[in-house]
């Protein structure tokens, strides 16, 4: 006795049109502010957590006590980034320069963070965008083989996705130059700016991800394929093929993409070491630099782009979905 | 209409890995006759319906199996794909997953001549448009675009069809086209079938309705576990059985059955030959609030007169409402100024359409969710709304059962585990005497005592209804509230369950109220009856009144569809 | 043919056991049987290593010789020996337990952390104090979904410096929103269903349904998942590591390992090629394993 | 950042031999160079801050800067300070002032003339506590200003005699730059910093590239450089490549011509790449050595501190981890200082020896993980590692060590640390054993080390003297030895110095600051700019 949706009892009207654009701009208006609050709370769990490390930032700032930085210049940089003001001044101070765009100064590269961060974003997302689309392929490209090509190849390719999946990027990345620059000569080990130098940075950062979509993909792939309107379609002389192209493509693909969100973050994650490995430039690199040199006004910037990224990226995702799947959901 | 069949199937056999569920079934099928398959789950019936698509997923063999010219047992799979749409269609139960969920109807049935046409797209349009006129579908034009999900049940099997008919097969196979559809709809869908039998295709109807199949098919073919039992004319099969298990079936079938009447034979699957004794009934009028009903002594002969005394209301609704809203939507009124009486010992039956807010209102009576507007009152007190904590001490008097009970049930737990639970009242005590307690409610419902070691996923559906039912006594209530206790299942245990709730009825004084979208089931069990529509009840009042003289233009209509 | 084969569901009617899923393609799934065993032999052997690591490797992961680096594979050495000496198999063996339990802890607190907080938001019944902790556990969880897996583990360690345990304590905080997430629709989904709903019909307290029902029914999923769980936290745990922020060296820490290994791969392959089989046998293992156990869960 | 180096530079005597050898540069003799082309220089030190050298002062700074930046004098392979910028140069007679004169039509490249007025610039620039240098700033200590004679006559007035003062002004740190252009704001200079080189630093993508591209009015190069006029390439393209097996890689696929950083590994497979030559380049100063913490128990014991140093053998270590590329070092300097004393019989290794002595220390029981107790305390050593400054096979040698010194009966604790923490364990004495790298031109190095004064804590909390050596003969001698001018006097106190610093068993030498550089057999002209061993593209050349 489950309770009733609403949708149900619509009669044999059509469905309601009313709205629609009131519909969007609500649906627009709730991600701007759900992702305003995320962005907040980002900002504000990192600068409490900053608070709680021990040290002085001051001298963090001048590159550790190693330094050898004298009082004025201690002082300076204090004054300079309000270390000497109350803490809730501080906040309200960090949430302004925020607010206005200016994630403050590196410790550690002593440049404007936020500048840094729009250099750096750009390779990252592009990096990992064709990561995704990759990944993608050799994930439908899977399903496609494993649909059609009987026992073997659904064994196979199911075995394939599992060990993709557990394959860590700093290892594959090794293999992979091993293999492709180093002994065949083929393709550039470390990234150079061109098509060609995406390849194995894109190839490494894309496998892993495509191993779990893969196994996504399949379980609702094996879910579409016993639906009755399988037998529907196939009942009209649908070829497997069409089957898979025309119903099956588009169901495999929907919890796929509602995981997007959960692939791009996969993929910014693995961006920290494909682009140290690869020398890329791109947030990855500079996030683990930042972590390395405790530089806490970089880690905080590369936190929010990330989150900014995922925010946006979660938001097309969801686009997508709602393109692919026109099913009105509840929630 | 040609001498020679048009479907010729002799000796057809299925197997899935080995195991024959098919075996040796023969029959043919003429232009323009419509042939059905009758029989219940697990009969076979739908694997050879697949069978003649080449869809059965099993071993398939026959001396022989031709559809006009065609060999199709010598075809391989290109061969079939051929046949496929252009000389046979496939109309499925349910179209809101037999048809892509993620496409517009247009598209579904545009694959079709695509396929197997050179059309252009112009012209493919012109026929899918011809086509949906013509199963009666209003507004083609906007219909094309639409996706089943946002197409009404009546509607979206139209598209089904059309889906189906548009490339003009010669035979089409039905496959339980009207089941879960409402009386309404299941009368649309027989009438299009209907018509297009007399335009000259073939068709062959899967079902397990018998209504659907008196009102439709020239001929039946009866199976049981994968074999034919009985062929025949319509007329003869369902008019004059010859095979036990076609009476059997026919008996079953609680239309015109007189109230407390019995549909299923004695002796016939699990149900108890003798209903248990009244004193295997531990003393129960101390849990009872309300003076209660002397115990009807049983076997108590039909029809069981109400108790002497002035029948207490037991359960009563009085101006219930209740609204949904939903963000970015107008507000829905499930539940609309809803006031019902049920007395003690008695039947209330609740009908109406699938939406028409049945199954609010008992959620609303069983206390699970809470009326806007409205009030209830159970054995004279009031019950909703209330706050749970002041009602959970009164819970017992009130059972529910469901339509599917294996979700109701926990997973992990065993029927024993469950009903003892529902014995102790949560609590984990009193190992003995509770053993021997669940002994007996199993054997009040018919259930072998052993069954209380088995989990509710490994039992049939008519066994896990009696566990629910059991489970449902065990605090021994006196109102069961019943939410299409029987629509899942397959008629004869349709017939044993009706059956048992009757006998219950007469032992324990229970009061029903039932609800189902089956007015032959409702007519049967109840002694008042209610009839829903769009939240509101439009009619009620003694059963034999109602059915007779409806006063009430969609009861007239509701009983007009049925099959 | 057997392409797609769907077997017919006769009795299966619309509103039957939802949630239920039918799966039925005999050829992957006999073949991932086969799988399934093949995991659990690894996963034993893992275990082992742990535990008891002298039954499989003798030898001190420790014991240097300087006179043996960089053997290739050998008898004396089946995987090789590194910059030291080490035999690379004793020291994957004696790593088992640093680097799974590093692994297990994670997945540990990330399970406990997510049931709390998928419990909190999903209990509620759409009334005030469920629905503000509903609101409230799922900002935060969105807040740290948009720090995605070892970027949140990368600021954790930014704070608390790198080692062991902050390896184990980030890894386990940027897994810990998955978990809690799955925890909710679980605990949402059972404490919707016709279960719960038969006992509060038969005057179950929400404390009864919640213990007996709702938990046990909603966290066997997350047993499932956190067998899953674990290969990706031993994949994180060990890029961790090898970033030069988890388990610090000599410790035969797989991460460390490879980290130390891919310095030499120009002249010993073997130093990194085996340390990273061990991470993906394991997590792969686990997966096999964890999925193997979701079906049959779904099947029962 | 700060990688391998801490620089302080200060001034040493001249008058030496530098054992550096060059392939590169005597397979550059054969072919007439080719004009144009572009370079490409792969570097896994880390990405500067800034490239303006004087902000802040370390080696990844020196690398590139020395591109494009030139400083007043330099030093040749022998040892010898050779004219740059300046032509010439006198010291006063009270050594309270030095005269250069400078050489004359040199001007920026963004247009600025090189005269007196820009060294006085340069000199208040670095000295300006907003600028914070800290290399260049030490550097200068003693110089109280900078006088413009005439436009190309500058006079340096010092506070006290510093006969450092030529080797200091060879550091890249203290190259000269327009004054002009420092006028812009810091982060602006920082992006383009404008000097006299041979290359103009044209664009600058972060964590990618430099982008370098040829003067062409270039006309000062150093004394010893090759040729005249502008350089042979047309671009330079400096990228940044941490990863050591990515950068041999890249070199090996011929993405980029020359790699520094070269780890052991890549050292070995290059020598049997007939396309790769090698280019080995060790830093001044200090060798790299374990100094032991004479400071605090357990190594406030000599006998302890000599067990330790006679017992544990880093012989096998060093060879197998560095395969053969690291020579073992028995003296405090490197053998790029030709004043460095050996002493290799100190460091024979005896374990028997070794058991005795600490047994005569009174460390005779062991306890049940076999390290020996006194007194109920284990014979522990905390050993912090800074993993920015410690390659992986230095890491690896540290490991050996512990397990080496594990049979003995020490237990070595060791803690990988950031370079920060790193810092804050020593400043607050929690450590044993260090390896702290030091590069310094000169022998002078011995007194920032070893002297007395260097135990007490800079305000910041850092030190030098992590031996914690306190010994009043040393610092005598070694405050001698830098105010002699007599070079052979000056010798033989830097020998009793190190002998004293040597026999104190304070020290264990190891190697020389490991700094080897890869080229490409396409390329020729590489050379190591001798004053710290940074690379030059001055003459170097591509033909492909």
């Amino acid at each position: 006795m489950t309770r009733p949706s609403p949708t149900e009892a619509t009669g044999e009207a059509a469905p309601r049109r009313r709205g629609a654009a009131e519909h969007v701009l609500r649906w627009t208006l709730a991600r701007v502010v759900g992702g305003l609050v995320v962005l907040w709370a980002v900002a504000t769990l990192v600068f409490f957590a900053v608070r709680l490390v021990p040290g002085d930032p001051a001298e963090a700032i001048l590159g550790g006590p190693g330094s050898q930085a004298s009082a004025e210049a201690l002082a300076l940089v204090r004054q300079e980034y309000g270390l000497d003001q109350p803490l809730l001044v501080q906040y309200l101070a960090q949430l302004g320069r925020l607010a206005t765009g200016d994630l403050g100064t590196s410790y550690s590269l002593r440049t404007d963070v936020a500048g840094l961060l729009l250099d750096q974003l750009p390779g990252t997302i592009a990096l990992a965008l064709a990561s995704l689309v990759v990944a993608w392929a050799i994930a439908l490209g899977t399903a496609w083989w494993a649909t059609l090509g009987g026992r073997v190849a659904a064994g196979v390719s199911s075995a394939l996705e599992v060990v993709a999946a557990a394959v860590p990027h700093f290892w594959l990345a090794s293999v992979l130059v091993l293999v492709f620059s180093t002994q065949l000569g083929l393709l550039p080990p470390v990234s150079t700016g061109t098509p060609v130098g995406l390849v194995l940075p894109v190839v490494t950062l894309a496998i892993p991800v495509a191993g779990f979509l893969g196994q996504v993909t399949r379980d609702s792939l094996l879910d579409a394929a016993s639906a009755p309107f399988t037998v529907s379609a196939r009942a009209r002389g649908e070829s497997p093929s069409g089957l898979f192209r025309r119903h099956l493509l588009r169901h495999a693909a929907l919890p796929g993409l509602a995981l997007s969100g959960w692939a791009f973050g996969s993929l910014l994650s693995g961006a920290v070491v494909v682009e140290s490995v690869f020398a890329r430039p791109g947030l990855g690199r500079t996030l683990l630099g930042a972590v390395t040199l405790r530089d806490i006004p970089l880690v905080t910037g590369v936190a929010l782009a990330s989150a900014l990224a995922y925010v946006v990226v979660v938001a097309l995702g969801d686009l997508a979905e709602r393109a692919v799947d026109p099913r009105e959901r509840a929630s | 209409m040609s001498v020679a069949p048009l479907l010729e199937v002799e000796g057809l056999r299925v197997a899935f890995s080995g195991r024959r569920v098919v075996d040796d079934v023969s029959f043919t099928v003429a232009a323009g006759e419509c042939v059905a398959v009758v029989g219940e789950s697990g009969s076979g019936k739908s694997v050879t319906a697949r069978a003649l698509l080449g869809l059965s997923g099993g071993q398939v063999d026959a001396r022989r199996l031709r559809l006009g010219g065609t060999d199709l047992a010598a075809l391989d799979e290109r061969g079939w794909r051929g046949v496929r749409g252009p000389q046979v269609g496939l109309v499925l139960q349910d179209a809101l997953v037999s048809l892509d969920p993620l496409r517009p109807i247009g598209r579904e049935i545009d694959d079709a001549l695509r396929l197997h046409t050179r059309l252009g797209p112009a012209a493919r349009r012109e026929r899918a448009l011809d086509v949906l006129a013509e199963v009666g579908m209003p507004d083609p034009e906007t219909r094309l675009g639409q996706r089943s999900g946002e197409l009404s049940g009546g509607l979206r099997q139209r598209a089904l069809i059309a889906a189906a008919l548009v490339l003009r097969p010669e035979l089409v196979v039905a496959d339980e086209p009207t089941t879960a559809l409402d009386a309404e709809v299941q009368r649309v869908v027989v009438d299009r079938l209907a018509a297009l039998r007399d335009a000259g295709t073939g068709v062959l109807a899967i079902s397990h309705d018998l209504g659907v199949v008196r009102r439709l098919a020239d001929r039946v073919v009866v199976m049981r576990a994968g074999v034919v039992v009985e062929s025949g004319p319509t007329e003869q099969v369902l008019g004059a059985p010859r095979h036990d298990y076609t009476r059997m079936l026919l008996a079953a079938l609680p239309r015109g059955v007189a109230r407390g009447a019995r549909l299923s034979p004695r002796g016939v699957g699990p149900g108890p030959v003798v209903p248990a004794p009244p004193a295997a009934v531990p003393s129960r009028s101390a849990h009872a609030q309300a003076p209660a009903p002397a115990p009807v002594p049983a076997p108590a002969p039909a029809p069981a007169p109400a108790p002497a005394a002035a029948p207490d209301v037991v359960l009563a609704a009085s101006g219930l409402r209740r609204v949904f809203t939903a963000r970015g939507r107008a507000a829905h009124v499930a539940v609309d100024d809803v006031s019902l009486e049920l007395r003690a010992g008695e039947t209330l039956g609740l009908v109406g359409a699938s939406g028409s807010g049945k199954t609010t209102t008992a959620r609303l009576l069983l206390g699970l969710d809470d009326p806007d507007a409205g009030s209830a009152t159970l054995l004279g007190q009031p019950w909703a709304p209330l706050r749970e904590r002041d009602r959970r001490g009164r819970r017992a008097q009130l059972g529910a059962v469901y339509q599917d009970p294996a979700s109701s049930f926990d997973p992990r737990w065993s029927v024993g585990r469950v009903l003892a639970d529902a014995v102790t009242a949560g609590r984990r005590t009193r190992p003995t005497g509770v053993a021997a307690e669940v002994a007996s409610l199993l054997d009040r419902v018919g259930l072998e005592p052993g069954t209380a070691d088995r989990h509710p996923a490994s039992l049939s559906g008519g066994q896990r209804q009696r566990v629910a039912v059991a489970r449902a006594l065990a605090p021994r209530p006196r109102v069961l509230v019943c939410d299409e206790p029987v629509s899942a299942l397959d008629v004869s245990v349709q017939a044993q369950v009706l059956d048992l709730l009757d006998d219950l009825q007469r032992e324990e004084g229970l009061a029903y109220l039932f609800i189902s979208h089956d007015l032959d089931v409702v007519a049967h069990m109840s002694d008042h009856v209610a009839v829903m529509q769009q939240g509101r009840v439009v009619e009620q009042g003694r059963t034999a009144e109602v059915f007779a003289a409806p006063q009430h233009p969609y009861t007239r209509a509701l009983l007009a569809a049925r099959p | 043919m057997t392409v797609l084969p769907t077997l017919p569901r006769p009795d299966e009617r619309r509103g039957a056991s939802p949630g239920r899923r039918s799966r039925r393609l005999p050829g992957p799934l006999g073949r991932l049987r086969a799988a399934e065993t093949v995991a659990a032999l690894v996963l034993l052997g893992v275990v082992v290593a742990a535990l008891a690591p002298g039954l499989l490797a003798p030898g001190d992961p420790l014991a240097v010789a300087p006179a043996d680096a960089f053997t290739a594979p050998s008898p004396a050495h089946p995987l090789g020996t590194d910059e030291s000496g080490r035999g690379i198999w004793t020291r994957i063996v004696h790593g088992t337990g640093a680097s799974l339990s590093i692994g297990a802890l994670a997945t540990l607190l990330g399970t406990g952390l997510g049931v709390l907080l998928g419990v909190a938001a999903g209990f509620g019944d759409g009334r005030w104090p469920g629905r503000a902790a509903d609101a409230g556990v799922s900002r935060l969880l969105e807040v740290l979904f948009a720090l995605p897996g070892l970027l949140l583990a990368l600021v954790v360690i930014a704070f608390t410096g790198p080692g062991a345990v902050p390896a184990t304590l980030a890894v386990g905080l940027a897994t810990a929103p998955g978990y809690a997430r799955i925890v909710r629709s679980q605990v949402r989904r059972v404490r919707r269903s016709a279960m719960v709903e038969a006992a509060v019909v038969l005057g179950r307290r929400p404390g009864t349904v919640l213990w007996r029902h709702v938990l046990p029914n909603a966290l066997a999923p997350v047993v499932v998942l956190a067998t899953l769980g674990l290969g990706q936290a031993v994949v994180w745990a060990s890029s961790l590591s090898y970033l030069g922020l988890g388990s610090p060296p000599p410790a035969p820490e797989w991460g460390a390992m490879l980290s130390a290994g891919r310095t030499y791969v120009q002249v010993a392959w073997w130093t990194t090629v085996f340390p990273g089989l061990a991470v993906v046998l394991t997590a792969a293992a686990s997966t096999v394993l964890g999925r193997g156990l979701a079906r049959r869960g779904d099947a029962s | 950042m700060r990688t391998r180096s801490l620089p302080l530079l200060a001034l040493a005597a001249s008058g030496a031999l530098l054992l550096a050898g060059c392939t590169a540069d005597e397979a550059s003799g054969e072919a007439t160079p080719v004009e144009g082309g572009t370079l490409t220089y792969a570097t896994g030190d880390a990405e500067p801050t800034c490239l303006d050298p004087h902000v802040g002062g370390n080696y990844p700074q020196a690398l590139v800067s020395t591109q494009y930046a030139e400083s007043l004098v330099s030093k040749d392979d022998d040892g010898q300070i050779v004219p740059w910028l300046a032509d010439s140069w006198t010291e006063a007679d009270d050594g309270l002032s030095w005269t250069f004169e400078l050489k004359p039509g040199v001007t920026f490249t963004d247009g600025t003339p090189f005269d007196a007025a820009a060294v006085a610039a340069n000199v208040a620039h670095v000295q300006d506590p907003a600028t914070l240098s800290s290399t260049g700033y030490l550097a200068l200590a003693k110089v109280t200003g900078v006088e413009a004679v005439d436009d190309l006559t500058a006079r340096i007035d010092l506070s006290a005699p510093d006969s450092a003062l030529l080797e200091s002004l060879t550091q890249p740190w203290l190259a000269m730059e327009s004054p002009e252009a420092l006028t812009r704001p810091q982060e602006v200079n920082c992006e383009s910093p404008v000097g006299t080189g041979p290359f103009v630093v044209e664009s600058w993508t972060k964590q990618q590239q430099v982008e370098l591209s040829r003067n062409d009015d270039y006309s000062s190069p150093p004394a010893d450089a090759a040729h005249t006029g502008p350089a042979h390439l047309e671009e330079v393209v400096w990228r940044f490549i941490p990863d050591s097996a990515a950068r041999y890689a890249a070199l090996q696929a011929g993405q980029v011509d020359v790699i520094d950083n070269a780890q052991p590994d890549t050292l070995v497979a290059a020598a049997k790449d007939d396309a790769i030559s090698e280019i080995d380049a060790p830093r001044p100063g200090a060798s790299n050595r374990l100094e032991l913490n004479s400071g605090k128990a357990p190594f406030d014991d000599e006998r302890v501190r000599e067990a330790f140093i006679r017992g544990v053998d880093v012989d096998d270590a060093i060879d197998s981890l560095f395969f053969g590329t690291a020579e073992r070092s028995y003296s405090p300097l490197s053998s790029a200082e030709p004043l460095a004393f050996s002493d290799p019989s100190l460091f024979e290794v005896d374990a028997d020896a070794a058991g005795d002595l600490l047994d005569e220390a009174g460390w005779t029981s062991r306890d049940s993980d076999g390290y020996r107790t006194k007194d109920g305390t284990r014979l522990s050593l905390t050993f912090p590692v800074s993993t920015n400054q410690s390659i992986p096979a230095e890491q690896s040698l540290f490991e050996q060590i512990q397990a080496g010194a594990k049979t003995l009966g020490f237990e070595v604790v060791l803690q990988p640390l950031d370079l920060s923490s790193w810092y804050g364990a020593l400043g607050s004495n929690d450590y044993d054993l260090v390896s702290a790298p030091y590069t310094k031109v000169g022998p002078d190095v011995l007194r920032i080390l070893f002297d007395t004064a260097g135990i007490t804590p800079a305000p910041s909390g850092y030190f030098a003297n992590h031996a914690q050596l306190s010994d009043p003969a040393l610092d005598d001698l070694l405050t001698r030895a830098s105010q002699t001018s007599d070079a052979d006097e000056r010798a033989d106190l830097y020998q009793q110095a190190q002998e004293i610093v040597l026999e104190s068993y304070t020290v264990l030498p190891l190697y020389d600051q490991q700094n080897h550089y890869l080229v490409r057999s396409s390329v020729s002209g590489v050379r190591a700019l001798p004053p710290v061993q940074a690379v030059t593209l001055y003459d170097a050349s591509v033909t492909d």
